[in-house]
């Protein structure tokens, strides 16, 4: 007995003593003596330090970026975290606090959650975010539940280049109300949605129809307008996924009649960290209607009681798990605020200058990737032709794998892109490669001269 | 009473923006920025223009405004507020664990894959269970999981149950979970002494029921003694046992949920494993699951070849309900979760846990014998790690709530309890003072309980306007509600 | 008002440690620990003893009790309290900073020899000067650094000089540090624009004066244009011109120093390169001098050598005076300075000190306006980073002094501006907001300055009872310093 | 125009106007056109992610403690350092605040010194610790010049195994007011110092006689009884320097009679990031005649003034440069003053117990290879026979240099200790090596071994 994160250990006797009892185990006695444990079969405690000395040891086997550049996207994105918002999150008052049940004390972390509500509201043209969810594919699903909510319809469609790991998601959330979730056919050569199949697919059961901009596959869609009227004209909610960053420099969803949006808000100030902690960005219009359905906390300006100041607070709990139960719009308690802190402080330190220059940096990191690459023999970049943001399709069409191609390239401490082969053969072999600022022209430029050597067939 | 909170009045971020100010900056290296097409492009962009300092300074400042663990005590029940260690934070920002990509090619990732692994199979240990996925965000998402595998091993042994069955007392999100995944809730009541009322269950119980979900020790902090009866109703009519995790604290390293029979079993590392709650969160809540349920478990797998000392994916699953989030789930949660668990050790984590359980007891002796409060169910029993003390005595005397008691102990620089659950107990106040917290501090709110109650007979009218110590004085949450503001370019628009 | 300290009614460690508790643990490999002989045995080691979640949350009570830039505006003049980036912190904290040893051969630590090479290139650059040393750990220290190359200088080339002259209104550090280093201080008086009364100058000069120190711009903000004219006045004695780099965030990437006929010159890095005061440490006060001191310089210097690119300590130096510091300075700083200034770059740093200098001419001219406040000498001149008003005019009218002042400024969330120096200025308050500063902040603090100058008039007793909003209302110091209580020790045997 | 750091840059026209003044140049004006510079020659400005990928790049020809074990001590100690300790010395109201001037509004940083002080107090055995000097070697120098200030005398005695950084330090302190440094004899086989020699050269003129225990050279001298009680009976003051770790085992100098401790307070929390900072300790006996003449800073019990309030504030600052200036004590102004709440974050999270484990461990670490490294043939150690803390001189007695020894161990990605060849020539080819809690049992295995290879001629 006697670990440093206990501090009663050694007054278990003083503190049976006053309980009138002789020892802790009396405290267990309802344990049925079958259920008992004796001891978990783990090793014993390790100093800090040990712990450190292990996971330096476990982890020195993981190459990451910075030590070698990394091209992946495709959902998760590196970008530069300023010191000062790790900092700010790392703050003791945030970090290990609860959710804000109790306001009065919390209005420190109630202000920084509206204020991320509101960047948010900005960046993407809808009034009403909602504060957070686990991750964009989560949000997915709850959005497609929420337009089944809104609408009273059970059908969801979606593009045909998703994410598969997104689409999985999505199902396994409309699975349990028995929710169809179907495609909209894309065009094989310019990824834009296929307007006469989504015409098509298009009925009265439809609850929702769900585009990405920019694409999984990092093109952009064109005929945003079209979707949403023949969306809207059936009588269905129009939804969009986003990467935020884009917005700095593409029409927001807002704009172009998005009843909600769901994203990805990682790439606002928090690392990769391997895939999580994430953070779902969802919103929708400023409708009543919509946001009596919204799943998720949601932060409203409030007031003192005797009307004195401003102040802030969780807002339309009824719609909640834990007043509402069975009833509730969506089962979501803990969520992932400190990750919308975070993006708070990311957003408020860019500034709309910031945040456009950190955008058309991977952009044109992106494209300078793109044009060099594709003049590689052997290589044909982008896969669609589209305008794309900051990923895009690179194609094998000398017969080799892209399989190798990555293989050879991590010999050259280069990491590629993510190989799409399984998920879309229709591609071919191709890899989804994306760029952003954490990348130097010099990891460029090594990864295309990397890639022509080993077309040119010398590694 | 000395305590104070900070008050700084600061304004949001836009109304501190400047027309101009330079926030962050990088200097493009290519040149050549692709020209988007207008029909794509964005017009404006109204995000407010700091400079760093004034950033630091106004997120400093709110942080000041908040309570957390580090404030002070925060015996928030159902929540395991517990201390969380500096270190794990260090650990989780190494840039081998911050800079990789999920999408990383196995051999670039064995040493995430191979923490993953060891926490997977630490977890399962203290479990009981056999395999544990780590991908949901928390224990509501565990839920979920937990829900749609019982859905997908119904469906694959072709039986048809749509029910799930759920004590009275039980957290929100049981309800929920279960509802989302398609199920009708069937609720049955506690019995006197706030525990499964069995012959409820059983009468509950039938081949329409899919799974039972029990918190153990439940909400009130009491431990479901009757467990292997419990066990045996639900798998004799060949449902299944589902565990939530919330309450670990209260058993870990003292007994098993996969002993005491539970076919699946989640697990909250932000509160058991004192990963930080951040706020609300991230949190992690790995779903772990005996033998039966393995095939459906989402993709991928975690594996480990021993010949070649090497971590794979496993992807081919046949059976598996495919993903519940994307990649690996709260990886630098994860690893906080794995740090903490290597520092406490089997010895660590049971002796958190006795002392948990001697904090409440404490507690609860010193708490209900205070003229106003008592324990509505089983008050002589031990508690495990938290327990339900109800304000109904003193409400019925002086007026005073629950609400309003809590209130008030935010002016003594404790947070409050959770209260007005479990909704069996009137005026309940639910207390959980967790391992990491010193005699002093629980003396310190014993003695803030005596004083409120006092003040409640003395005058209830001050009293029920408290706080006076917070950042702010009461607010008014119903108002707030009715017409709702939920952002800045809402506000703005309603102010024109 | 609404700003208010936070407050936390919080014991000391040694009243929070419990008879037995458990700490800081290790786990030992080597099972044989040597007997020490009883004769050099402890026998008592009365540390408190604390868990690693009492520490935590102690201390992060005791922080917010304190005031930092990161609060609010800290206009303590002299001080140059500005913004410290994040980012600098984050640097210094590498592995590859942290845990490098001064002793280790220099083919291991040719990382760190090539930032000190960097920044002392960078400093000299900024400062006009030949060479740097790096070793000093303040302001102060690089004066007595300073002082000692002056002594060594005129030693080596035989002469006896025994003074050093310093104008009044210099720093306290001036005089301590001239006197350290064995000289009499000649004190000169300020001429009625505040700045260096040239024929005192004259005067005082003399075949036994050393050096003549001075700052500039100098404590009032001025900036000394009679420059030239010093400088020959030393230069023709045969004396040499001391610069005390306080100031220079009042001209940096304006002037140089060297450039103005400074033979040595003090660097405040955690003054003008934004390396954090600590709460009064660690700083650095590196010193560069122009080539006729080159040879004294501690040892060792950072050479380079091109051929090899290899950097290598330089012990050979017959004429050095050997040590000043153990090691190579404050290191770690050293690293944040260096960062920071590549972060601002030459432009950055023009920037800084145009918008520091604007900032404090700003506050001047609102300031000076308001009735009670003035500023003495040479009001219409523009200040350089700071400026010094007096409060004597309010308090010949209402009694309220210019420390009265500065204490209730507390009261509205700004840290109080340097008081009662220079010495020169009677009722002095001291302010330097420093360029990172924005101007709503700036606006914000003389509307409290106009508000405590009528509340002088309206109300001086409450207000000389001033602050009420910090955790703790006015200090007795006189009386703690007639009875020092120095330690928990002596107060543990007074209290016996 | 418009760095992140500088808010305004943006609004000086506005500002400009206000102030009657078109350019920014006019509030220049009063520097000579002569002196005025153009521009620097640095460079443009980084970005923080720029200056990131610098500083990698340059600091990766590092190498560093934990990468390869590193046997270096001399004044200077790798302690493991809790996480916790470096977050909360990260706290900004503790790491941007100044010297707590207003002590009103600086309580938490005045508290947590005055902790400071109360910990040290209780580790050295003396009442009055101030809040710390630069370093050991400042502190030693300062410690000098108060011994002259309390006693009127000019001469000053160290002994001759003494750091000679320390050492130059210290002559570099006397020099100013021409106090004279001498040294006592050692003797050469136990390092213990030679009472008959001190009894020689103590003189009435002797303002203080220094030792270190442990010395510079790793053992602990027996003596110090006897030491003291000469020093006392000619009048002068007794000063010992220490290693504050190994006062959790060994008897403190409060016990044996020193009338002043000074020591290096870096093992206390802070890592040895090449030197600094540092954290120079400086105490004294409780007596009004000596706490009068201390340097620096001296934080004080106090109460509010009407009497409701324990308060802490700075004490005695008459004696300080900013009052006194040519007459104070000391011109020391900034201190190091975040390291001294390291160290007491670190001696508060120890406890007793803790330290001792620390200390216990470096103990048994160093010994364990002290016995290891003397069976090597060729190697001798300890050179002193007398009891040793962490730190021993190591010989090589065959012929070989200690240059080429740790040469080779470095090819082995071990770094020997600091070879004392031209420091103490008289030691012969000789090495000072230095073991903490933060080398496992198999560095100190891999060092022996290395070491064993290297001298059988392996390497
Ligand atoms: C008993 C119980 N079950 C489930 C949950 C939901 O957990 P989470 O917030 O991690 O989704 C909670 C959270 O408070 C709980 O207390
Ligand atoms: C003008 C001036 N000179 C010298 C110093 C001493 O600098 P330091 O505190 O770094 O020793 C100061 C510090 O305030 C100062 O303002």
């Amino acid at each position: 007995m006697g670990h440093r994160f206990v501090p009663n250990s050694f007054l278990l006797k003083e503190m049976l003593k006053e309980l009138g009892i002789d020892s802790v185990d009396e405290l267990f006695r309802d344990i049925p003596p079958e259920f008992r444990t004796d001891r978990l079969n783990l090793s014993p405690p390790l100093s800090e330090q040990e712990t450190l000395w292990h996971l330096r040891r476990v982890l020195s086997k993981n190459r990451y970026q910075g030590e070698i550049p990394i091209f992946l996207g495709g959902g998760c994105w590196f970008h530069y975290v300023p010191a000062h918002v790790k900092y700010i999150t790392q703050r003791g008052e945030f970090l290990t606090a609860y959710t804000p049940y109790q306001s009065e004390a919390s209005q420190g972390l109630l202000q920084a959650l509206f204020e991320y509500q509101s960047l948010v509201a900005e960046l993407i043209g809808l009034e009403v975010v909602n504060a957070s969810m686990y991750d964009w594919a989560t949000a997915l699903g709850e959005a497609a539940l929420m337009s089944c909510r809104v609408t009273g319809r059970r059908r969801f469609l979606v593009p045909h280049f998703i994410s598969p790991e997104r689409r999985s998601v999505l199902q396994n959330y409309c699975e349990g109300i028995g929710m169809r979730v179907d495609e909209i056919n894309q065009d094989p050569n310019s990824g834009q949605i296929d307007l006469d199949h989504l015409r098509n697919v298009l009925s009265e059961d439809v609850a929702g129809v769900y585009i990405e901009n920019p694409s999984y596959l990092g093109f952009l869609e064109e005929q945003v307008d079209e979707i949403s009227d023949l969306t809207h004209r059936a009588g269905a909610l129009f939804i969009v996924g986003v990467n935020p960053i884009s917005l700095a420099l593409f029409k927001p969803p807002g704009e172009y009649g998005a009843d909600m949006v769901v994203g990805e808000g990682q790439p606002l100030g928090q690392s990769p960290s391997f895939g999580g902690p994430s953070l779902g960005i969802f919103a929708c219009r400023n409708d009543m209607k919509l946001v009596r359905q919204m799943p998720g906390r949601l932060i409203g300006m409030a007031s003192t009681l005797d009307g004195d100041e401003r102040a802030f607070c969780m807002v339309l709990q009824t719609r909640e798990q834990h007043i509402r139960r069975e009833r509730a719009t969506s089962n979501v308690c803990s969520n992932e605020a400190l990750c919308a802190i975070a993006a708070a402080a990311y957003l408020a330190s860019m500034g709309p200058e910031g945040l456009k220059t950190v955008a058309s940096i991977s952009m044109a990191n992106a494209h300078y990737l793109m044009k060099r690459l594709a003049e590689i023999e052997g290589l044909d970049a982008p896969a669609f032709h589209a305008f794309h943001f900051n990923e895009f399709v690179l194609r094998r069409v000398d017969g080799g794998t892209m399989r190798d191609f990555n293989q050879k390239l991590l010999q050259e401490n280069i990491h590629g892109g993510h190989i799409l082969v399984s998920e879309f053969p229709e591609l071919g072999e191709s890899e989804l490669i994306c760029s952003t600022e954490v990348h130097s022209k010099r990891d460029l430029d090594r990864f295309v001269e990397a890639a022509g050597k080993i077309m040119e067939g010398k590694k | 009473m000395t305590y104070r909170q900070a008050k700084y009045p600061e304004p949001l971020v836009f109304e501190l923006s400047q027309s101009e100010r330079e926030g962050g900056f990088f200097n493009p290296e290519i040149e050549e920025i692709p020209e988007i097409p207008p029909k794509l492009r964005r017009e404006r962009l109204n995000l407010p223009r700091l400079s760093e300092p004034e950033v630091v300074r106004h997120y400093v400042r709110l942080s000041q405004m908040n309570f957390g663990i580090e404030s002070g005590l925060y015996p928030l029940g159902s929540c395991t507020m517990k201390y969380n260690p500096r270190a794990c934070e260090d650990f989780s920002a190494l840039p081998q664990v911050r800079d990789i990509h999920p999408l990383q090619d196995a051999s670039t990732v064995q040493g995430a894959l191979e923490i993953l692994y060891r926490l997977e199979r630490m977890l399962a240990e203290i479990g009981g269970v056999k395999r544990v996925c780590l991908q949901p965000a928390a224990g509501a998402h565990g839920e979920l999981l937990g829900m749609l595998l019982v859905r997908a091993y119904f469906k694959d042994i072709g039986e048809n149950r749509t029910e799930v069955v759920i004590p009275d007392s039980a957290h929100g999100t049981n309800f929920a979970s279960a509802a989302m995944a398609g199920f009708r809730v069937v609720v049955i009541p506690s019995n006197s002494t706030g525990r499964v009322d069995v012959e409820a269950l059983r009468a509950a119980v039938s081949d329409r029921t899919a799974a039972f979900m029990l918190t153990n020790p439940n909400t009130l902090g009491l431990f479901e003694h009757e467990i292997k009866e419990i066990a045996s109703i639900l798998h004799d009519a060949g449902a299944l046992l589902y565990y939530d995790g919330a309450n670990l604290n209260g058993i870990m390293g003292k007994t098993r949920p996969g002993d005491m029979g539970f076919d699946i079993v989640h697990f909250n590392l932000h509160k058991t494993f004192s990963t930080p709650h951040g706020g609300g969160g991230p949190g992690a809540g790995p779903v772990g699951v005996s033998e039966k349920l393995e095939p459906y478990l989402p993709v991928p797998i975690i594996q480990y070849d021993e010949d070649k000392d090497k971590y794979w994916l496993d992807y081919n699953r046949p059976k598996s309900i495919g993903k519940i989030r994307s990649f690996f789930g709260n990886f630098a949660v994860l690893v906080k979760a794995y740090a903490y668990l290597l520092m406490m050790g089997a010895s660590g984590l049971k002796e958190a846990t006795e002392v948990a359980v001697l904090n409440a007891n404490y507690l609860k002796e010193k708490l209900r014998r205070i003229p106003g409060f008592e324990v509505r169910y089983d008050p002589e029993a031990p508690c495990k790690h938290e327990f339900v003390l109800s304000a109904e005595p003193l409400k019925r005397e002086t007026g005073v709530t629950a609400r309003d008691v809590a209130k008030r102990l935010l002016d003594f620089g404790f947070h409050a309890p959770t209260y007005y659950f479990p909704p069996i107990v009137p005026e309940a106040l639910m207390i959980e003072p967790t391992e990491t917290e010193p005699k002093e501090e629980l003396d310190r709110f014993v003695d803030a309980m005596k004083q409120i109650a006092e003040e409640a007979r003395r005058d209830p009218e001050t009293l029920k306007r408290a706080p006076f110590s917070t950042s702010v004085s009461r607010i008014d949450e119903v108002r707030a509600s009715r017409r709702p503001i939920l952002s800045w370019k809402q506000f703005v628009r309603l102010r024109k």
